[in-house]
């Protein structure tokens, strides 16, 4: 059966979700939700490219048996690592923008800013 | 030895830095001026010197910096035709410098260190132009006439002459970007040097039609020539002080600009190879000869009906510049010669007219040519120089113009090119019919008091300064009719 | 045994992408941000159930603690300080869809060339990995080949990612902190 | 904010068991899974767990705000500090086998001490992090 | 011991300094040490450079693993010159940073500000000096997040929305760049940029290359801001502080250039990314429309930050099609781009931010008069204009001068006329400037307006000579640059 492939497929449909999501949402926090599910595809494709069929987790036992790719994984646990580090700068940042702006609105922040480069072409 | 013969372009080309040096930080003007002058009187020994070593003792000399792009040199050579711009522009800068001296003074302009630092560099930079051995020295110095004579244009910085100036570095730097530049690079792709070599570098390189395409470029890219479809910077740069119109009409830049057309026709294509190229053209072979008789003609009834007497010069100098190229476009030996005594005689001629409107204006305030009758009598240096002029630009003897429209019209017959003829009559009759009422006005028609002209004679004759270096220049006019041989062996002997 | 428990794993894995699936449209279709946050943290979890069915505990335990725990915490945090709800817009869904559909079928398409899930003689296990797990006990001492290539072979990876989070622990601090007492805002 | 006794009681009697927890998985990361990264977020979550039945001040009490940052920047001077001793020892940066005379014992001791350096960094930030919303929530509200 | 180990040096010592700022208690001591850091590894890349131009290329395993087992440093001369650039750059940046700082960020702050400074300026390192492709995205991850932070730290409010969108933006492309890596593993089983070289030829033509080179692509495009992308890059120049501004507009995107070529020609190879694929047109058609479009939005801004961000899109277009066009003498011009765009935008940056210091703001008419004011200042600004014309006489002018070869070499007359058209764009943007600093008085309200210190103006005049000097004597580095570009045709 075709089953293969599943894996990549359903990593690559759900980094199209999670770009659907960072595109189509105004809400500055609900992007940096869909960008987590946006990376954490990558991490799914990673390990999928490292499974190997009926084989154990890369703990060597004194029995040979073959082993999973073990440098996804490594690789995969700096990736996740790099994800929480961006979200929790991108919720600082959110934060701010709370502050400064009192929305997290993509179009509201938009139209102030607009309102904001009027007056200041005016003061001129 | 690379040092022993280059000193010479070397201290040539440093004279004109050390006087805008002395320019921008003497802040006493005095010691300014003095400084300037007696800087400036060794730009014309060195020249001298100059031609001693090329003429003379027939010397080679050049020199070479260093590589500004791979396979190009920053490079100076003095070869016939640099040699007679250099000329010029020792003898004009001196006189030009000694005049604006004191037309500034008389009205009391500001910013003097800037206008002259500025005058300086410009001369500098054209004689960089003058002494270029390649293509891209020669441009190089072709921007930088322009950058340093842009803060010349608009020097009372008024409204009008800021978009005079914006108008004359948009097209200047325009052309010569998208035009002059591209050019440069073709060549040095096909010929794989752009060094200016006796007998041209593309010949035979390139298929003809290609090379007119390269032509092309060139002509459209030094719109310094002032040919009619890119001659909008000329007359609207008119906002400048009268020294600088003098300075950009007469010496620096159009001459730049025709300079560089020639330099190309000779040493990158070479005569023959353009007769060739454009006889395979047929009759449109010859458009650049139409091109600028078509100019020619324009430029004068366009200077017909002007009252004020810049615009009038402005014009008059379109036409005449195209005069020498005319005589370039048939390219035969006559017409490159004549081209040559054309350039020099129209700049000689011309800057005495700038100079004479830039007396009348710093003594009586008139502008327009209307104003002008009587001042013949209050003025009578003044005018008697500027007659010399016209009849110079008119092409009568006894003055070095007749020289150049005669050597054009022996080529034109020689070349059996009548239109040349038939244009060039006509050009002579409207230049006479221009020149002339001035004169008459200046001389024989009484002051009419009435119709917004004031009358008063109490400002008589322009400063001594200023006198001094039109007759000096009207005299170099004649002289050189009287003695033409050195020039016009000089000018046999370019592309030789 | 090997068989069955492999096609166990099969079974599980597919179940568990759909979940995946489901929960991922269900993240981007929520409205409110608190429900989205904790579905977020949900779909982390089965994430982390997906890596032990393909025999990675160690990402797995990382995810776990660290996508359903850390940072739906800091999530939770976040929407504490800016409010939950979220503005619904309009329009703007169309082309970004179209958008997504085709990458999302060109990358399926291009997913064909890959080699076999799950073979072992793929150039990915065939390549450096199998140095590692033949050596890395003789060369380190250290049974778990993930902390050996994690700490030692790939050491310096490592040592990037402590930077990276402690740069991400810096910027937040620069960005937020009023280091307890002083409270002058920048 | 409200008491509830049970909760507090509840997390009282499990941090020091997650600390422990922690502890085993930084430590027995070598032959099972887990390692200094693990560690430290549970570690941390330890702390979290117990901010959140008590209020911020009083974990800061316990875990002062400058004393996170130091821990901080220990674990990264340790991490480089382990690179740049095996340079002082004649290896490579981050050549643990130049620890030892036996290459796989230097290993060993490299990894240990490179977990805990990643164990702190990750602890401290995580701390940091929660510090700095904890702290804007607190007078937000 | 020291010299042995110069290439992990390099980047390593920022690092602990790094570390080692966030607990400095005293006033000026971050800085002092954010300095010395800087330029203690600007020295080291200046040693190695000078190892390189006789012609070694220094290879360094990290942790004495032999690659492709472990991660290796592989410094060559494409990678040794633009560590010198950014190295150059930041420490031209970091002295002149401290007064803007000083006025820009909070007291308490500044410590932090440094800290995240010198782990951006170490990830930019980390990346050009790596031979793994896993440790460029980590290191590429460490910068961008730095620089998400440091932009935030503008004063303007703005300057908190710019950031996210370039965190956002940047994030994406972070993991198609991942996704790449991940594919070009998963059909070559290895990380190693040389050796994935060699795997990768028997497999090149399979979808998952192709995919991976067209991720590869997009995910650096956004790194870099090419044209349809570069909406972060003008609002965060914008809005950032001054001496951020200034660093970033030198050093990441010409990071991200860098990455750009070692991958398309290192790994894939020209031949294969830019004719196999349709890759060349696209990039050429984006630069060539970005120098255009770029250009003509710089003329028409009023804000000299947003001008000049501008500005460095339409260049990044110049090293777009040099890359693009794929022969010889584009990839040249494309280096030479790159390097000093880095240099003299830098310089700009930072001559506006002394202006915007001194006259409290950058908007064109803060400009009136400022030539008499600030003489020194608008020199170097103007300078480094010219360069980004391609006045002859500026380096500039010999970018700009390959490029054209380029285009005549491989016959794209299109091409050949936007370079013209687009300098002529250029200088229009930047005479306007000229004009009002020059010809214009400034107003009597101003105040009085005083040159910028010696600690800025040193490091603007000193940028923006470095552009005249490689355009008065070229022939080194041009030398220099075809030796690179022979060694990535060649192999």
């Amino acid at each position: 059966m075709t089953l293969d492939a599943l894996n990549y497929w359903v990593s690559f449909i759900l980094m199209m979700i999670g770009f659907f999501g960072i595109v189509s949402s105004g809400n500055l926090l609900k992007k940096l939700i869909c960008l987590t599910i946006f990376q954490v595809s990558a991490l799914l494709f990673y390990i999928s490219v490292g499974y190997v069929k009926g084989a154990a987790a890369p703990i060597i036992k004194d029995v040979i048996i073959d082993y999973v790719n073990p440098l996804p994984h490594v690789l995969m646990l700096t990736a996740i690592v790099v994800g929480v580090a961006s979200m929790a700068v991108g919720l600082a940042i959110t934060v701010r923008i709370k502050e400064e702006y009192g929305t997290i609105e993509e179009d509201e922040i938009a139209e102030l800013d607009f309102k904001k480069h009027k007056r200041e072409s005016k003061k001129k | 030895m690379q040092f022993d013969n280059s000193f010479l372009i070397q201290f040539a080309l440093s004279v004109p830095l050390l006087a805008a040096f002395f320019a921008a930080i003497i802040p006493y003007r005095n010691v300014r001026d003095s400084f300037m002058v007696t800087t400036s009187l060794a730009l014309p020994f060195f020249v001298f010197k100059i031609y001693q070593f090329m003429v003379v003792g027939n010397g080679v000399l050049e020199w070479k910096l260093y590589e500004i792009i791979p396979g190009i040199f920053l490079h100076f050579k003095i070869e016939p035709l640099g040699l007679i711009f250099a000329i010029v522009l020792a003898a004009l800068w001196v006189v030009s410098l000694v005049y604006s001296i004191g037309y500034m003074r008389k009205n009391n302009e500001g910013n003097l260190c800037r206008f002259f630092a500025f005058f300086c560099i410009s001369i500098f930079a054209s004689l960089g132009l003058a002494f270029s051995a390649n293509l891209v020295t020669l441009f190089i110095f072709y921007e930088l006439i322009t950058l340093a004579t842009y803060p010349l244009v608009i020097h009372n910085r008024s409204a009008e002459s800021k978009k005079a100036g914006r108008l004359y570095l948009g097209v200047l730097t325009a052309t010569s970007a998208i035009f002059l530049l591209p050019a440069i690079i073709l060549t040095f792709n096909a010929a794989g040097t752009t060094d200016f070599t006796v007998g041209g570098i593309l010949t035979g390189k390139i298929a003809s039609d290609f090379a007119m395409f390269i032509f092309v470029l060139y002509i459209l890219g030094t719109a310094k020539a002032a040919l009619i479809p890119l001659h909008k910077w000329l007359p609207a740069a008119m906002v400048a002080p009268t020294p600088v119109s003098a300075l950009l009409h007469a010496v620096a830049v159009v001459n730049a600009g025709i300079f560089t057309i020639i330099k190309v026709t000779v040493y990158i294509f070479s005569i023959n190879n353009l007769t060739k190229i454009t006889s395979e053209f047929g009759q449109y072979g010859d458009w650049l000869l139409y091109l600028s008789a078509f100019t020619l003609i324009i430029g004068s009834i366009i200077a017909l009906t002007r009252n004020k007497f810049k615009e009038l010069l402005a014009y008059s100098t379109i036409s005449q510049l195209s005069y020498a190229l005319m005589a370039l476009a048939m390219f035969s030996p006559k017409g490159l010669i004549a081209a040559i005594l054309q350039m020099v005689a129209h700049s000689l001629a011309k800057i005495i007219m700038f100079f004479t409107q830039g007396s009348v204006y710093a003594v009586s305030h008139k502008k327009k040519i209307s104003e002008l009758s009587g001042m013949g009598r209050v003025m009578p240096y003044t005018f008697a120089a500027f007659s010399v002029a016209a009849i110079s630009i008119i092409g009568l003897p006894p003055t070095l113009g007749f020289l150049a429209k005669w050597d054009m019209l022996e080529g034109a017959v020689e070349g059996e090119q009548f239109i040349v003829v038939v244009v060039i009559a006509l050009g002579t009759m409207l230049n006479a019919a221009y020149f002339l009422p001035i004169i008459y006005k200046a001389f024989f028609e009484k002051e009419k008091a009435g119709n917004g002209i004031v009358i008063n004679r109490k400002h008589g004759e322009a400063p001594v300064l200023m006198i001094i270096s039109i007759c000096s220049t009207a005299i170099m006019v004649v002289a050189l009719f009287i003695w033409p041989e050195k020039l016009i062996a000089l000018a046999g002997m370019v592309g030789k | 045994m090997i068989d069955i428990l492999h096609n166990i794993n099969l079974v599980a894995n597919i179940l568990i992408l759909v979940f995946l699936l489901c929960i991922g449209v269900s993240v981007v279709r929520a409205r409110n941000l608190l429900v989205a946050s904790v579905l977020l943290g949900i779909f982390s979890i089965l994430m982390a159930t997906e890596y032990l069915v393909l025999a990675a505990p160690d990402v797995a335990i990382t995810e776990a603690s660290v996508g359903a725990g850390i940072s739906t915490v800091l999530l939770l945090l976040g929407i504490f300080l800016v409010g939950e709800k979220e503005k619904r817009v309009k329009g703007r869904k169309l082309l970004p869809f179209i958008m997504v559909v085709s990458i999302a079928a060109m990358l399926v398409y291009a997913s064909g060339g890959l080699p076999v899930f799950g073979s072992g003689s793929s150039p990915a296990q065939s390549g450096v990995a199998s140095y590692y797990t033949k050596n890395s006990v003789i060369e380190t001492g250290v049974p778990n080949v993930v902390t050996a290539v994690l700490a030692s072979y790939r050491g310096y990876d490592t040592f990037g990612e402590t930077l990276v989070i402690f740069t991400a622990g810096i910027a937040v601090l620069m960005l937020l902190g009023k280091f307890g007492k002083n409270k002058n805002k920048t | 904010m409200q008491e509830i006794v049970v909760l507090r009681v509840v997390v009282r009697l499990l941090l020091p068991f997650i600390l422990m927890y922690a502890l085993y998985i930084l430590f027995h990361g070598e032959v099972s899974p887990g390692g200094g990264f693990q560690a430290g977020v549970i570690f941390a979550a330890g702390f979290i767990a117990y901010s959140l039945v008590n209020d911020l001040a009083s974990l800061q009490k316990i875990l002062p705000h400058f004393v996170v940052r130091i821990i901080n920047a220990l674990g990264v001077l340790i991490y480089a500090g382990v690179g740049v001793t095996t340079m002082f020892m004649g290896g490579r940066f981050l050549g643990f086998s130049a620890f030892r005379v036996l290459p796989a014992d230097g290993q060993k001791l490299g990894i240990m001490l490179v977990e805990v350096g990643i164990g702190m960094v990750v602890f401290s930030v995580i701390m940091l992090v929660f510090y700095s919303f904890g702290e804007r929530s607190g007078d937000d509200s | 011991m020291i010299f042995a180990n110069l290439p992990v040096l390099l980047v390593i010592i920022p690092l602990i300094a790094a570390a080692i700022c966030t607990v400095l208690p005293w006033k000026h001591s971050p800085w002092a040490l954010a300095t010395f850091a800087t330029f203690a590894s600007f020295l080291c890349i200046c040693k190695i450079v000078v190892q390189i131009y006789a012609g070694s290329t220094i290879i360094y395993p990290m942790g004495g693993w032999l690659a492709p087992y472990g991660i290796e440093y592989r410094i060559d001369k494409l990678s040794a010159i633009f560590l010198l650039l950014i190295s150059g750059v930041a420490s031209f940046a970091i002295v002149y940073g401290m007064p803007a700082t000083q006025k820009e960020v909070a007291e308490n702050k500044q410590k932090f500000f440094y800290a995240i400074y010198l782990l951006c300026f170490s990830g930019l390192l980390g990346v050009l000096a790596t031979n793994d492709i896993f440790n460029i995205y980590v290191f590429l991850e460490i910068s961008s997040i730095a620089t998400y932070a440091l932009v935030a730290m503008g004063k303007d409010r703005r300057a908190l929305v710019a950031s996210f969108e370039y965190l956002i933006l940047g994030t994406i492309g972070a993991t198609f760049f991942l996704i790449a890596i991940g594919l070009v593993y998963s059909m070559t089983g290895s990380l190693n940029i040389s050796d994935i070289a060699i795997k990768i030829r028997p497999v090149v033509n399979t979808i998952p290359i192709k995919m991976a080179c067209a991720f590869f692509t997009v995910g650096l495009a956004l790194k870099i801001g090419i044209f349809p992308l570069h909406l972060w890059l003008t609002n965060s120049y914008t809005n950032a502080p001054t001496f951020v501004s200034s660093f970033l507009s030198g050093t990441t995107t010409k990071v991200g250039v860098y990455i750009l070529i070692r991958i398309t020609y290192g790994v894939f190879g020209h031949d294969f990314s830019y004719i196999d694929l349709p890759l060349g047109q696209i990039l050429i058609l984006l630069g060539s429309v970005g120098i255009l479009v770029a250009s003509t939005a710089a003329i028409l801004q009023n804000n000299v930050k947003r001008m000049l961000a501008y500005s460095s899109v339409a260049q990044i277009g110049y090293i777009i099609l040099g890359i693009g066009m794929a022969n010889v003498p584009g990839a040249s011009g494309a280096i030479i781009q790159a390097i000093f765009h880095g240099v003299s935008k830098a310089a700009m940056f930072m001559a506006a931010g002394a202006i915007m210091l001194s006259v409290k703001g950058v908007r064109l008419e803060h400009f009136e008069g400022i030539g008499r004011r600030m003489p020194l200042t608008i020199t170097a600004f103007i300078i480094s204009g010219l360069s980004l014309v391609g006045i002859p006489g500026t380096a500039g002018f010999i970018a700009k001068w390959y490029l054209l070869q380029a285009a005549i070499a491989s016959g794209m007359w299109t091409v050949f006329a936007v370079i013209i058209i687009s300098s002529l764009l250029t200088l229009t943007y930047v005479w306007k400037i000229i004009e009002v600093a020059f010809f214009e008085h400034m107003d009597a309200g101003r105040g009085s307006v005083n040159e910028a210190p010696l600690i800025m103006l040193i490091p603007m005049l000193g940028l923006s000579f470095i552009t005249i000097i490689f355009g008065v004597w070229p022939v080194y580095m041009t030398g220099y640059v075809s030796q690179i570009v022979t060694a990535l045709f060649g192999g």
